[in-house]
């Protein structure tokens, strides 16, 4: 029983504390409301349909941006890992490009897609990517390099050492830049909605901040939270079956 | 003789993509109001450091960010190492931490800021928070990828849970860590930027944000070029320190 | 002739109430517009959004769209919301209870929050700090949205902000603070808050959507201004911005200025001019089209 | 007295029984060796004996105690060498983490990891990291670590299987020496049968795939040759000779 | 005719030099063993001859054309198995990918694994993922993925260390076998002196640390026992006891 609520005592801590300062320090707060509020306010955009939308939005940019920064990362990260040169060819650029917050390039993406989509999966693509890339790297780096030898004396194609030695080796790895990418995505994707797209989760916290309903807003983030983290224990229970499927015992 | 040719590779590479944005300005493919020149951003960059504010903000985000990426790798190798030991820590504070990590700091800030005021403290404390995750999943990571045999090794030795953590799990965590710390100060120069922008604290964040209201296009890619060569810089010398730690790696 | 689809950019201020009268009570269908709106939480989205055509037409601030022109953008003015006026108590300056800030002489070296730097009621401070023969760089601007204005004054992070209502009387109900000074009715008369601004070469495409707009709102002004309208047009703004029943209840409303001259214009290149927040000098009489 | 008691241990992996009922006991100072084909348990025998599975049934105890998991008491020969050392550190700091982990002063370690580091003959090469070190030269250097360690039992799985016949020897004669000088206990897994008798007080005899008329626990063979035992005189030794063939028919019929 | 041939190989790892000049070739068709004492260069000059890494000095020719890497023609079986299998393949898997290099078809693949597989004896645990395997079993694994190559050239570095003496016996008449059947031509790395001597048709011994006038060849031997030879009678005959005793000695001093 214990070990079953284990993993909500801090959560719980948390809120109600929040709840005791919203109800007291913060009583004529116009930002803050008591997470029984936010609750409540949050079953009643549950129940009118407008969370599934705004939601589904949100999820398919962030996912279309995170796999387009995938596309792209992995097979160049690797070619860093493997290519010594190519790696220091290009880490003055990639390095001088990566602190570029993606932020900054909200209104670049406006100005060049609009609303909608494109401009979101543009800017979350561009975020994703370098974690991507740099984990991708590092993964390659490590990789046993008896393995790589074995896939030297047995001639297997660029390919085929890719897709055979290298991507199974990196698959562990792949799975920490995909839980940081994921979180990532969907932080980014909310960041683009709350300063410039109007559609999605962001949006929806928007509206709610300027219609003077910080229950809604705060209603918003939890389920903001709770998307992250469900999408989250997906991708770790994920991470499990394809460990074991992959030969690893302890 | 190849050692300099080997060392102008990487400008060469750089030049080749300044140049693409030269041609790309000058030749029409984007509008001048977005896309300045190569040229006007540099008249920016030199007119901002040397009149302008804009080396002050830039030593503002400096500060920002090297102080929270400091707070984020302690931050991450302590809760990292924590989680990646003990199950019951995992039990109880991982799912905590899960349902964190993807609120924005765009959406978070402003509660916090109801709630703790508006204060540079406030803003560093969300930039070591949104750093942090890097360097806490990589540590995890490292540990989670220790080799049975190494474990075993320590359990033969009984040594103790702390010295497990310092000479078996840290060290063989260390370049996954590395790599977690990188993508941390990346991460923190990022978020000062953005909690600059959204708590309105003076830096390139704040610079960065007026000038795109202003539609001053070349302020805002000297800004973003500033940005660049900060992060470069700082990770330059990661990455020295890196090959430094990591000599085993390569007999 | 198929109707001109437009789409229209708002945000969430009573200026626009115009638009809202004149979608709702058919004027822009009778002209054949068929007008759609889109919310946009930041006013400084508004002119990247109506370059990359997401947007015809987007509600901006004066200082938004000036500032958009300066940098090179080929928009133009195409009608107004709301404008300014002497009986209107919305906004004010608001200070920290025992700050002791009462004149405008009192905010130097202070700390104050605006909901926007740079934005309008940010320039309209700073122009009334002016008049009163203060130097607005020796004041600490600090941004934040109107929400937290509360909670920052009750902090202490700030010691006064310059906010609206419906915060504005929440502020000072709870006693966190108190009004230090109506600024904007020092303000002169009916200079415009929000410019319906479109691409020039759309405008220039769509001279008869344009105008079909602009009389849209003309008519929908003369419905504004009629007192016995009064419950029709809250009911019409609440569908648009969603805010509590009985913050739209007593919400004051600008007067509306369909129509934007060149002076109304010039009042805000002058003031932004003066606070150094244009390279260039725009030629108003090019901004606006008719 | 005995050290070591392994009761009815028995151990299921997968769906597979590896170890039928087995039941062994080392007294103080016994040197037992233990041999069978390759597959049939031996390593899992020996990671039950230290601690690190335990058995579906059955116990072991370590001087009288029930052993939970491994102790510093024990210390544990891995047969995968390449994997049993801290890639980050050199010899020597592979050699100092045990003497850490036992709260050795710093000011003695030195002295004693130089000592350890001789005796298998890795002095000169106290700096490599093991990435740069020989297979056999890998494998002395996880002994070396074991014996910093001064552990009362030693428990190794086919500890010189990567070794040439001389420096093989010679470790087997410099193990025997400590066991003897040290009164340590030792459990030793080889696949080498003279290995196993030049050795041994003991050779245990593993059969693979246990039945229930066939348990895993093949033979127990008493070692009655004196020592000091030498390379040349005890393989020629009768006693010797006849062992061999004794377990070598032991072994060929399963 | 020869099919590999050293000329004057030299290396240097670090500041060391591993490897004196050494000159070698093996005609086709030769099993030629390679014996010498643990960190003595074995390992090195298997490498170098298979082109994993390129000497500072001299050079490799496999079949007349300069070795610049290593080639499908010549399958290496690493000492390390536990590192040379790829984890998250089941043995039948691991042995697969060699097919897949070579491009064989999905439809043979299935009965030539189980061929080889039976060759090592690992057939009844072809859906094993290494983890679930004993040392001497994954090492059986890896040799089962060089046979599955189908090379010309075997490279074997002590592939037999880690098997006890039955299975190791029937694996080395086995591999002699395969030698023999097709023409295989083999070089071998060992540090067990009989093994070299039964299964080589010249012995090549190295000694470390070489210096001027003690070069790392230290020497070649042939070995003048007829074919098929047996576990029993070739290891009494007295031309196989004379050259025993005389590596032996070689050995002995260096
Ligand atoms: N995790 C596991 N799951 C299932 N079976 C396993 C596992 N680990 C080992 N085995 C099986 O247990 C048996 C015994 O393995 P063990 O390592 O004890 O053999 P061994 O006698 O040490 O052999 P070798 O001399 O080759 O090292 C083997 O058949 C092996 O396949
Ligand atoms: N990367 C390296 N850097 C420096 N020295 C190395 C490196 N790799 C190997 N050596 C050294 O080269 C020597 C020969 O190593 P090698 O692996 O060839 O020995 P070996 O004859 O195969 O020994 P064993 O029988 O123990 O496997 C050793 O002394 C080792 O320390
Ligand atoms: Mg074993
Ligand atoms: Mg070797």
């Amino acid at each position: 029983m214990l070990r079953l609520l284990r993993p909500f005592v801090f959560p719980a801590l948390l809120l109600a504390a929040l709840e005791w300062w919203a109800r007291t320090v913060g009583r004529s707060s116009d930002a803050l409301a008591p997470p029984t509020a936010a609750l409540r306010a949050l079953a009643g955009a549950l129940a009118d349909g407008s969370v599934v939308t705004a939601t589904g939005f949100t999820l398919g940019s962030a996912a279309a941006g995170l796999g387009l920064a995938w596309l792209l990362g992995v097979p160049l990260g690797t070619l860093l890992g493997l290519s010594p040169r190519s790696a220091r060819m290009s880490f003055l650029s990639i390095e001088l490009l990566r602190p570029v917050p993606s932020v900054a390039l909200i209104p670049l993406a406006m100005l060049l897609w609009g609303f909608g989509l494109r401009m979101e999966i543009a800017v979350v693509a561009f975020a994703c990517f370098w974690p991507v890339l740099v984990l991708t790297q590092a993964g390659v780096r490590q990789v046993e390099p008896r393995l790589l030898e074995v896939a030297r004396a047995l001639q297997l194609s660029a390919w085929a050492r890719f897709s055979k030695i290298m991507l199974p080796a990196l698959v562990p790895r792949l799975f920490v830049a995909l839980r940081l990418g994921v979180a990532i995505a969907l932080v980014v994707a909310v960041t683009v909605e709350i300063a410039a797209n109007p559609h999605g989760m962001g949006y929806a916290v928007m509206i709610a901040q300027q219609s003077l309903d910080p229950a809604l807003m705060l209603g918003w983030l939890f389920w903001i939270g709770l998307t992250g983290y469900v999408i989250n224990a997906g991708a770790s229970a994920l991470q499990r079956v394809i460990a074991r499927r992959m030969g690893e015992l302890a | 003789m190849k050692r300099l040719v080997s060392g102008l590779e990487p400008l060469a590479v750089l030049a080749a993509l300044g140049g693409l944005w030269w041609v790309a300005s000058h030749g029409g493919w984007l509008s001048p109001v977005f896309v300045p020149t190569p040229e006007a951003m540099l008249a920016s960059l030199h007119a901002g450091l040397l009149q302008g504010d804009l080396a002050t903000a830039a030593a503002a985000t400096v500060q920002r960010m090297l102080l929270g990426w400091g707070l984020a790798c302690l931050l991450g190798v302590v809760l990292g190492a924590l989680i990646g030991v003990s199950p019951t820590a995992r039990a109880w504070i991982q799912p905590t931490l899960e349902f964190v990590r993807p609120l924005p700091a765009s959406a978070v800030l402003p509660l916090a800021i109801s709630v703790f005021g508006l204060s540079p403290a406030m803003v560093l404390s969300v930039v070591a928070f949104g750093a942090m995750w890097p360097v806490l999943l990589s540590t995890v990571q490292g540990f989670a990828s220790l080799h049975v045999r190494l474990t075993e090794v320590a359990a033969a030795l009984q040594l103790s849970r702390s010295a497990f953590i310092f000479k078996v799990g840290l060290p063989h965590a260390l370049p996954d860590i590395l790599a977690g710390t990188r993508l941390a100060l990346t991460v923190s120069l990022i978020v000062a930027v953005v909690g600059e922008m959204i708590a309105s604290q003076p830096g390139l964040g704040q610079a960065l944000l007026l000038a795109a209201r202003a539609f001053r296009a070349s302020d805002l890619f000297a800004g973003i070029v500033l940005l660049g060569a900060i992060g470069f810089v700082s990770n330059a010398l990661l990455a020295l320190a890196e090959r430094r730690l990591l000599r085993w790696q390569q007999p | 002739q198929a109707p001109t689809r437009v789409n229209v950019g708002f945000t969430a201020v009573a200026d626009f109430v115009t638009l809202f009268i004149a979608r709702e009570e058919g004027y822009f269908a009778a002209r054949g517009l068929e007008v759609a709106t889109t919310f946009i939480p930041l006013n400084p989205s508004m002119p990247a959004a109506v370059q990359s055509d997401s947007l015809q037409i987007g509600g901006a601030t004066p200082s938004v769209f000036l500032q958009a022109v300066d940098g090179g953008l080929d928009h133009v003015v195409i009608g107004g919301g709301g404008m300014t006026s002497k009986s209107v108590t919305g906004v004010a300056f608001v200070a920290r209870a025992g700050s002791g800030i009462r004149s405008a002489q009192d905010c130097v070296g202070k700390r104050i929050g605006v909901p926007g730097l740079g934005a309008y009621l940010h320039v309209a401070f700073r122009a009334w700090l002016r008049q009163s023969g203060v130097d607005h760089t020796k004041v600490n601007f600090v941004e934040a949205a109107f929400p937290q204005h509360a909670d920052l004054l009750r902090g202490g992070s700030f010691d006064g902000v310059v906010t609206a209502d419906p915060f504005l009387s929440r502020i000072v109900a709870s006693g966190v603070g108190y009004v230090a000074s109506y600024y904007t009715t020092f303000q002169p008369e009916g200079m415009p808050t929000i410019l319906y601004t479109a691409r020039r070469d759309w405008a220039e495409r769509n001279a008869a959507a344009v105008k079909a707009f602009r009389e849209s709102l003309v008519q929908a002004a003369t419905f504004l201004r009629e007192p016995k309208n009064d419950a029709k047009v809250r009911a019409h703004m609440g569908k648009y911005i969603k805010l509590p029943p009985e913050v739209l209840a007593t919400m004051q409303i600008n007067p509306p200025s369909p129509v934007i001259q060149e002076r109304q214009l010039q009042y805000w290149v002058d003031a932004m001019r003066e606070q150094a927040m244009l390279k260039t000098t725009p030629d108003v009489a090019r901004l606006i089209v008719r | 007295m005995s050290l070591l008691t392994l009761e009815r241990v028995a151990i299921t992996l997968g769906r597979r029984e590896i170890l039928s009922p087995t039941t062994l006991s080392l007294r103080r100072g016994e040197f037992v060796c233990v041999i069978g084909p390759s597959g049939c348990g031996k390593t899992t025998l020996l990671r039950a004996a230290a601690g690190f599975v335990q058995p579906q049934a059955g116990g072991v105890k370590l001087a009288g105690q029930p052993v939970q998991g491994p102790s510093r008491e024990a210390a544990f020969v891995f047969q995968d060498y390449g994997r049993a050392l801290l890639p980050w550190r050199t010899v020597a700091g592979n050699v100092s983490l045990a003497l850490e982990a036992a709260g050795v002063p710093a000011a003695q370690r030195r002295e004693r990891i130089h000592r350890v580091l001789a005796t298998v003959g890795l002095a000169a090469h106290a700096d490599k990291f093991p990435a740069q070190l020989s297979g056999g030269m890998q494998q002395r250097a996880q002994i070396a670590r074991c014996l910093a360690q001064e552990p009362t039992l030693l428990m190794m799985d086919e500890p010189f299987g990567a070794l040439d016949a001389m420096t093989r020897e010679s470790l087997q004669d410099e193990l025997a020496r400590l066991v003897r000088e040290q009164g340590l206990t030792v459990m030793f897994v080889t696949h080498d049968l003279e290995e196993a008798i030049y050795l041994g007080d003991r050779v245990v005899a593993l059969r693979a795939n246990p039945t229930a008329d066939k348990p895993s626990l093949a033979a127990v063979i008493d070692v009655d040759i004196p020592r000091p035992r030498s390379q040349l005189a005890t393989k020629e030794h009768p006693e010797f000779l006849r062992l061999r063939r004794e377990l070598y028919q032991y072994l060929g019929h399963h």
